[in-house]
């Protein structure tokens, strides 16, 4: 591995280099290898970017260059010697001096990670008056000279506000400026922009970018995105199931990546579905009309219109708090609209679901975002696709076992193995596709999927999304697919319905929405979603400086 | 012939109250024997006499802390509402009565100095003590203890001492000094009636309206704090009128209902005395170094009254099987843990004055118990008995036992066990058969008027016999004591024989005090605590 | 495809019928033994039987390894069978031996079944838990077979009041000669039967309430709350005072009191939980699907709250036990002569005052009570929280 | 802080409705208490002629809504009424008793919160350590045990055998304020035993729940002692259930402490209050039950206005 680290060329001396690195986790009070021998070498001032799936090992590594193990967790073999310090060695007290003032650490959900109960300057102050490295009043002045190098608003009394009062693109500047405090050797950047909507991902990307740069920190930037990785790393390293895939500098990894793995990685946004022809006039299937509904006293739709025919895939796309999973609820009857009325197949539909009778019920089903809290995880994976059966089609027995089983089959899992599972022994994407079987069990006519693909990793997303497909291709479904990610949009949409603050904004065919011109929101969406490109977060932010 | 129990004759009462005297160190030993001597004793006899007084001297001074097991923050000064120990005790404290019963268990007089009775009992004339003045400085006088005695009387009054005073037709002052009570029959025991606790002289206007409010009277205590049921304090009248009596400074009085801590208080030196031992460990309270447990056998008796009109109970072999399938003896040692005097199944204890020493005492006696079912023509009875704690503590494992004696004799006693709130309204009197406690009277025609007279408020067995009515009337107004005694041994044993109350128990008092208390020799038996009247007795040595 | 279900879960080792037929002939050689033994000795059979039991156990555990449900189901009918067998054959014989003892054997089988059953859990139990389920065990056994354990009758005198401790009587006799250690046991089993039934009645009441309410919301959750509101803001050692004075204070009274005022609490909690549970989609899916209340409740939302309510009945019947037993402290709880431990230690309180322990037995076997079920409680929620993250 | 307003206003108002279903509630269960308070007083010498006249002296002859609503009136005029026993101005005669156990709750309280989240603060720093574990079995040993038990226990050893302190807390107002203090202790003490085990046990739990939370993760990355993580990360996040629980043992402090008052004869509220029930005495016992709920009412807004000054996130909204 060494020789790789040689090629991508020394930005300075070493600062970090992990030998393998062995990290155990305990479940039900067994020990388990999570990280099987990983070396890791990591140069001053230079961007290292780790990515993998959820169990890669990642964000694990990441905390190891800390000589940290997360609790239920272990460093269990092999060296880290940063700066000369064996990590592995070295006393909890020596660790704790070198934490925050030399290494700091940048957490995926900065509203998470920030303490709810202070001030965002007094948590920035913490770490170098408690290290001795300035005292209190230097350190605000640091803050708010940092707040403004990373485009804070107001950067003189940001601070001064609690976490909750900042937006989470803010919070996570604010906490990359609190990383910075004591101008540290190392920063490790945990899936930082994960958890932000596509377009204030940008902001804080390029804002980071800058910061490392400006001080010459060296960073470990982990993700599960490569597009992201791409613009912010100088070298890669891909991992899986705690081993390294594959390392190499980020150019060389896009343009030629050596294993298969990595090139399933690359891959993983390119499928797309069939184009179909152009839905004929006949009645569609849901039609919403002129919809506004509101929260109590709070409106969140805004006179929103959409059709959806049969067979067809209409994709409903916006960023956080563009009302979208809001008009599924009222398709589903789960909030009755303040005005406008939602007709299934020509016939208006009861704005209360409780008033809906059973075969509309049946007709329209849901799949939802969180697999994890969609199914009960006190029901057998058996009963809770037979329940459908049993209650819908009054199946028994041996006859309701049997339709059990194929279901099974037709979403790709094993009865045998399968059937009498819990939820707990099931992984993301196994609950999310047994999320699809209770769906399919109704036999529907209309399915709303409502993010069914943002829990889960890359690959497992798309291999959901094919399976939704071939289940359209066979089932004749329709699919409302309420999604933020425009790379599920490309790949399953027939029609695409913009959305923000509550509003449609443009809506129509895949191809019309997807070829300029498009509307300004929808050109700031499509322009802001990253591509794997190392240059792309430079060109964009070139094109957009006025 | 007129009574006159002045008490003694003249030479004997003014040495008793010169040896008083001389204990409260208000004479010299110079005016002692010259006095004594005077009175024809002799100098030896007298100087001996001056030291044996002095030594026993009650001393002055200190403060008393007295736990009591009773009191409530219901309680008040209202002596027509007094219904328990602790604020008995209290109002013989505060305030005095016409007579007394005194440590020796004899009636004297107390804010009286003497009575006459007409021949036949129905008139009773009360001389007052002169210069006797309550608290306020108010010297007592007729119109206070006629109006003292009219509070209990009338249609509007809701005292519980009401019948008591029933018999009185007319109630008139002759005189500043001289009370006349006229009765609706002959009483020779009316004086015993007035020293009641209920029956207290308070001071009263013009119009004959008494003030209970303020606690003043004419007692060796005056109020300074009476917080009900808790804590109240009380600090010695320099003026009491009684001479030997009140000597401690000041008195804490304490309500200290559970008795574990009534005891804790007293070993640990939080208080001086309490009353109401726990009878289970008394006898490890005893051998407690500072601490001296005092027991005296009282009036205090349990009754177990049957509804003598109610089948089964109104076949008296029924009532006497009853009675003989009880084991006293083993109740005695359970339920007071011997600290008690088997009952005889009538309520004259042996601290009364005509108590029927020659009549059998029955006992458990299981063929007697088989003879009279057969006689009631029953092979097996089942009867229900009425129990709570309310009625006497440990009532209800009386019955208990009862239950267990009786199954011997083929009797199923069936316990049931009452709430003991509202037991005196719901069960007494009201269940045919049911445990109950009496304090017991001093005095047969009371005790007997009370709880056995036909058509009494608290008949509580509906008895109702000729020839005991006869006798009870008649000797009221016996005033010859041989013919009264025959008459009331005679009731005794009617009752006794047929009567519907089983008397198993007449229970002692047993209450515990610091070392450093002193009494004398005799106590009272009419009540707990020395006749209730501890505070003005006892003294510090 | 077409095994039968239950087949599947035996880990496909030794079929299941060959541990069936083993089973159940270990249950036959039990019962000729017991049958044999219990009218010459009843201590040896029952010793003979625990014995029995445990070699059963074993033997099941290490044949079949169980540790799935449906085995542990097949395993739990056998015994019911076997069970009411015994229960026949005790009615043929209108034995002297109270149904209590059945009882008794049941909850022993029972118990040992469900060792089997959850002995992966129980292995990795502390040692504290294992002390509470050892204590919790011993009382439930204790209390059921009080009868045939208790040397003498519940009320009977059978010696002079405060015996020393002796032979005859274990632990001395009390202030009326009744034995103190079968009044021990009779308290036990009153007291913990009481409070268990009380606790039932509670979670019956109070956790019915709440899932109601988290399920309905609306008015029904806004009046159910407000009363449990106000019956919560009378404190409630008083309001039982006030209310066993009016009803008196019999044991059914007692039971449905403090039922009542424990199931506010048990309001408050099921309803918490369940609210957290109601907003989760699979609650959602069910509505959706127009699924009824019952449904939902029964189904969904029960099976969710049922770790969090599980430890809160430990909690409660802790509570309502030492609620009971100072009711008897003030003569308001179960009353003489059934023996309670509560009053027990009233009674025989001003002994400590002279360094007597006769009165701290009753307390301490309150304190030992409460102090296993709450180990155990704490074990079980540890878990519990564990297996949510 | 206008929210505050708002909130407390709604509950006040809340507050007194339920108040007034309470003294309903309350009324209609004295009513049906068995006997009253004529035949409780006379006892033995109730005769239905002393108990009519009794009751026609005391008003009891009314019918009973007569009885409730000229209650509730005077009661709306902050006239509590009289005992019907001792004819005393309530407010005179709650007041001390209020005043008392008042006292007894505060001296406990001012033992038991601080120890209490000292104990658990220190349990949740170490831990699974050997005194995490010790702490735990004393505490849950101490809420295990009766309340009278501990207190004869406390009496035996501290009373009884080294004579520390006195038996019975026969306290007044003559007393100083030292004394005073010196005579409650055992109470006290009993108290802060029983309920410390709660408070400890919460505040541990609630700082151990929060220990897995991504921002004391934050904390413990960004080098900060594990005592100034566990008192200025997780402690100001674990006050809101702290504060519940603390306040739920103030309320029984002021309402549940009847068995102690009883053990050592504190002269507080709890024993007026059962001897008032005894004895029927209707406007004391009502008072009393008002008392108590109104302590109940308040000490639970207090618990959720500080619960919002606890959390910055209501307490300065967006």
């Amino acid at each position: 591995m060494s020789e790789t680290a040689d090629k991508t060329g020394q930005k300075g001396d070493v600062l970090v280099e992990m030998h393998g690195l062995r990290i155990e986790g305990r479940s039900d009070d067994i020990w388990h290898e999570i990280v099987h021998g990983v070396d890791v070498i990591l140069h001053r001032g230079e961007v290292l970017g780790l990515i993998g799936e959820s169990g890669a090992g990642k964000s694990t590594i990441g905390l190891a260059a800390m000589g940290f193990a997360r609790d239920g967790c272990r460093i269990s073999g092999g060296s880290i010697m940063f700066d000369g310090v064996d990590l592995t060695k070295a006393s909890d007290e020596s660790l704790r001096q070198l934490r925050g003032s030399r290494i700091a650490y940048v957490a995926q959900s900065a509203a998470a990670a920030f303490n709810p109960a202070h001030k965002l300057i007094d948590q920035y102050c913490e770490a170098p008056v408690q290290h001795g490295i300035m005292p209190r009043a230097e350190a605000e002045s640091d803050a708010i000279d940092l707040y403004g190098r990373l485009q804070l608003p107001d950067p003189e009394n940001i601070g001064f506000r609690y976490p909750h009062q900042v937006s989470g693109g803010q919070l996570q500047r604010a906490m990359t400026a609190m990383a910075m405090a004591c101008r540290p050797d190392l920063i490790v950047f945990d899936e930082p922009t994960t958890a932000l909507d596509v377009t204030t991902q940008i902001e804080v990307l390029s804002a980071i970018r800058g910061i490392v740069r400006q001080f010459n920190t060296a960073a470990i930037y982990i993700t599960h995105d490569l597009a992201v990785v791409s613009q912010m790393a100088d070298r890669i390293m891909v991992l899986r199931h705690g081993n390294l895939v594959e390392e190499g500098d980020t150019r060389g990894m896009i343009e030629d990546p050596q294993k298969d793995y990595t090139r399933e990685l690359l891959a993983v946004r390119t499928f797309r579905k069939d184009l179909l022809d152009e839905p004929n006039a006949e009645t569609p299937l849901l039609r919403v009309e002129n919809v506004s509904a509101a929260y109590g006293k709070s409106p969140v739709l805004f006179d929103v219109s959409m059709d959806i025919h049969r067979k067809r895939t209409v994709a409903v796309v916006g960023e956080s708090g563009s009302g979208k999973s809001t008009a599924a609820r009222v398709i589903t009857g789960l909030l009755p609209p303040s005005s406008g009325q939602v007709y299934y197949d020509g016939q208006p539909l009861a704005p209360d679901h409780r008033k809906r009778n059973k075969d509309e019920k049946r007709c329209l089903q849901m799949i939802y975002q969180m697999p994890d809290t969609a199914i009960n995880p006190r029901q057998r994976v058996s009963s809770i696709i037979g329940r459908p059966l049993e209650f819908y089609l009054g199946m028994r027995g041996a006859d309701r076992d049997a339709r059990v089983r194929e279901l099974l089959e037709m979403i790709e899992l094993d009865p045998a193995e399968f059937f009498d599972r819990f939820p707990d022994e099931l992984s993301g994407g196994q609950k999310q596709r047994v999320c699809i079987a209770r769906a399919l069990a109704a036999e529907p006519e209309l399915i709303i999927c409502d993010e069914v693909t943002s829990a889960l990793d890359q690959l497992v997303a798309e291999e959901i999304l094919k399976l939704l497909q071939s289940l359209q291709d066979e089932l004749g479904l329709a699919y409302m697919f309420i999604t933020h990610d425009l790379a599920t949009v490309r790949a399953v949409a027939d029609e695409i319905v913009v959305m923000l603050q509550g509003e449609v904004v443009e809506q129509g065919p895949k191809e019309q929405i997807l070829t300029p011109p498009h509307h300004e929101y929808t050109e700031l969406l499509l322009s802001s979603v990253p591509e794997m490109d190392p240059d792309w977060l430079d060109n964009l932010l070139d094109q957009r400086a006025p | 012939m007129p009574r006159d129990i002045k008490g003694g004759n003249g030479n004997m009462k003014n040495i008793d109250q010169l040896k008083q005297l001389a204990r409260d160190q208000k004479v010299s030993r110079r005016e002692f024997m010259s006095t004594v001597t005077a009175m024809g004793v002799t100098v030896a006899a007298a100087s001996t006499m001056w030291s044996s007084s002095v030594q026993a001297a009650p001393k002055r001074g200190g403060k008393m802390r007295m736990g009591s097991a009773h009191g409530n923050t219901t309680d008040t000064l209202d002596p027509s509402t007094f219904n328990n120990g602790g604020i008995i005790q209290q109002g013989y404290a505060m305030r005095n009565h016409l007579s007394e019963v005194d440590n020796n268990g004899t009636l004297i007089p107390e804010l009286s100095s003497g009575w006459e009775a007409s021949d036949d009992a129905t008139e009773w004339v009360f001389t007052l003590r002169k210069g006797v003045e309550f608290h306020n400085g108010k010297t007592m006088d007729a119109n206070d203890v006629i109006s003292s005695m009219n509070y209990h009387r009338g249609k509007d009054s809701k005292s519980a001492a009401k019948p008591l005073l029933a018999p009185v037709t007319e109630l008139k002052a002759d005189g500043k000094d001289k009370v006349v009570f006229k009765l609706s029959g002959g009483s020779a025991d009316f004086p015993y009636i007035v020293s009641d606790y209920h029956l207290a002289i308070m001071p009263a206007d013009a119009s004959g309206k008494v003030d209970w409010q303020s606690g003043v009277g004419t007692g060796a205590y005056i109020k300074e704090k009476f917080e009900p049921g808790v804590r109240s304090t009380y600090k010695r009248n320099p003026n009491y009128f009684k001479a030997g009596r009140g000597h401690f400074d000041e008195v804490e009085f304490l309500t200290i209902t559970d008795v574990v801590a009534r005891t804790n208080a007293l070993t640990t030196g939080e208080i001086d005395a309490m009353s109401r031992c726990d009878l289970k460990t008394v006898h490890l309270l005893k051998r407690r170094k500072g601490v001296k447990v005092e027991e005296v056998t009282g009036t205090l008796h349990y009754t177990i009254p049957m509804h003598t009109d109610v089948a089964p109970f109104d076949n008296n072999h029924v009532r006497m099987a009853l009675k003989y399938a009880l084991d006293r003896e083993v109740l005695l040692k359970t339920i007071l843990r011997g600290h008690g005097v088997v009952g005889n199944d009538h309520p004259i204890s042996t601290a009364n004055r005509f108590h029927n020493g020659d009549l059998p005492q029955r006992s458990y006696d299981l063929d007697k118990a088989k003879f009279h079912m057969k006689k009631a023509g029953l092979t097996s009875l089942s009867v229900d008995l009425s129990a709570a704690d309310a009625a006497f503590v440990g009532a209800v494992d009386a019955a208990v036992l009862y239950k267990e004696h009786a199954a011997k004799a083929g009797i199923n006693i069936n316990v049931v066990r009452e709430p003991s709130d509202g037991y005196w309204s719901n069960v007494w009197l009201k269940k045919p058969w049911c445990m109950v406690y009496w304090g017991g009277r001093p005095i047969e025609d009371m005790m007997f008027s009370q709880s056995l007279a036909t058509g009494a408020d608290w008949n509580e067995s509906h008895f109702s016999h000729k020839r005991f009515m006869e006798l009870l009337v008649k000797a009221r107004a016996e005033l010859d004591e041989p013919k009264r005694r025959a008459m009331y041994y005679e009731m005794q044993k009617i009752v006794n024989m047929e009567g519907g109350t089983v008397v198993p128990l007449f229970a002692n008092y047993v209450f515990a005090m610091s070392d450093k208390v002193h009494h004398d020799p005799k106590m009272a038996g009419n009540w707990d605590m020395d006749g209730d009247k501890s505070l003005e007795r006892w003294w510090f040595g | 495809m077409t095994m039968p279900v239950s087949t599947s879960t035996f880990g496909g080792q030794a079929s299941p019928w060959v541990s069936r037929i083993a089973m159940a002939s270990v249950h036959f050689f039990i019962l000729v033994l017991f049958l044999q033994n219990v009218a010459a000795d009843t201590w040896s059979a029952v010793i003979g039987l625990l014995f029995a039991h445990l070699y059963s156990v074993m033997a099941l555990t290490y044949w079949n390894r169980i540790d799935r449900t449906a085995a542990g189901d097949t395993v739990i009918v056998t015994v019911t069978l076997e069970f009411v067998l015994i229960a026949v054959i005790f009615w043929e014989r209108s034995s002297a031996w109270p149904w209590s003892t059945l009882f008794g054997l049941g909850l022993v089988q029972v118990c040992a079944f469900a060792a089997v059953r959850y002995w992966k859990d129980l292995r990795q139990a502390p040692k504290s838990a294992w002390f509470g389920l050892i204590v919790v065990l011993i009382y439930v056994m204790v209390a059921a077979m009080a009868p045939v354990i208790a040397p003498f009758s519940e009320t009977e005198i059978v010696g002079s009041e405060y015996d020393a401790w002796n032979n005859e009587h274990l632990l001395g006799t009390d202030n009326l000669g009744r034995d103190m250690f079968t009044r021990l046991i009779y308290g036990g089993r009153n007291t913990v039967g009481v409070a268990f039934i009380t606790t039932v009645l509670a979670f019956l009441i109070g956790g019915l309430g709440g899932l109601l309410a988290a399920a309905m919301r609306g008015w029904v959750d806004q009046v159910l709350s407000r009363m449990m509101e106000i019956l919560m803001a009378i404190p409630s050692f008083i309001f039982a005072l006030l209310i066993l004075t009016i009803v008196g204070t019999s044991v059914p009274s007692l039971i449905m009191v403090i039922a009542v005022l424990d199931a506010t609490r048990v309001f408050r909690l099921a309803r918490a939980v369940a609210m957290n549970v109601v907003v989760l989609e699979f609650v959602e899916a069910a509505s959706l699907r127009g699924e009824g209340l019952w449904w939902i409740i029964r189904s969904e939302i029960l099976p969710n709250v049922l770790p969090p309510l599980v430890a809160e009945f430990g909690l409660r019947f802790c509570f309502v036990f030492l609620f009971l037993s100072g009711l008897s402290f003030l003569g308001l709880g179960i009353q003489p002569p059934t023996a309670d431990w509560g009053s027990m230690v009233r009674d025989n309180a001003t002994l400590i005052t002279y360094g007597d322990i006769t009165p701290l037995l009753p307390a301490a076997a309150i304190a030992i009570l409460t102090i296993g079920v709450n180990f155990v409680v704490d074990w079980f929620l540890h878990k519990a929280s564990g297996l949510k993250d | 802080m206008s929210q505050i307003v708002k909130l407390v206003a709604q509950r006040l108002a809340l507050g007194l409705l339920t108040l007034f279903i309470i003294s309903l509630i309350i009324f209609l269960c004295v009513e049906m208490l068995p006997g009253n308070f004529s035949e409780a007083i006379l006892g033995q010498a109730a005769t239905p002629e002393t108990v009519a006249a009794f009751n026609r002296e005391l008003g009891l002859d009314l019918p009973p809504h007569e009885r409730y609503f000229t209650w509730l009136f005077n009661m709306v005029q902050g006239d509590f009424g009289r005992s019907l026993a001792s004819k005393r101005e309530l407010s005179e005669l709650l007041g001390y008793r209020l005043e008392n156990t008042l006292f007894l709750a505060s001296v406990a309280a001012v033992i038991a919160i601080p120890l209490a989240v000292t104990l658990g603060v220190l349990a949740a720093l170490y831990r699974d350590s050997f005194y995490d574990r010790a702490v735990n079995v004393v505490t849950l040993s101490s809420i295990s045990f009766p309340e009278f038990f501990v207190a004869y226990i406390l009496i035996l050893i501290l009373a009884q055998n080294l004579g520390w302190f006195p038996a019975i807390s026969n306290i007044n107002d003559e007393l100083g304020f030292w004394e005073k203090i010196y005579r409650t202790a055992l109470p006290a003490f009993t108290l802060t035993l029983v309920c410390v085990a709660h408070m400890m046990r919460m505040t541990r739990a609630a700082i151990i729940n929060l220990l897995a939370s991504p921002y004391i993760e934050m904390a413990r990355l960004k080098g900060l002692r594990p005592g100034r993580i566990i008192l200025k990360h997780a402690l100001p996040n674990a006050l809101a259930p702290i504060i519940n629980v603390v306040v739920l043992n103030m309320a029984y402090l002021v309402v549940g402490v009847v068995l102690v008052e009883v053990v050592f004869v504190y002269p507080g509220l709890g024993q007026l209050f059962v001897d008032s029930v005894r004895s029927r005495d209707i406007p004391v016992v009502q008072a009393c039950s008002l008392i108590f709920a109104m302590t109940y009412v308040l000490l639970n807004l207090l618990a959720d206005v500080l619960s919002i000054m606890s959390n910055p996130r209501l307490l300065h909204p967006r």
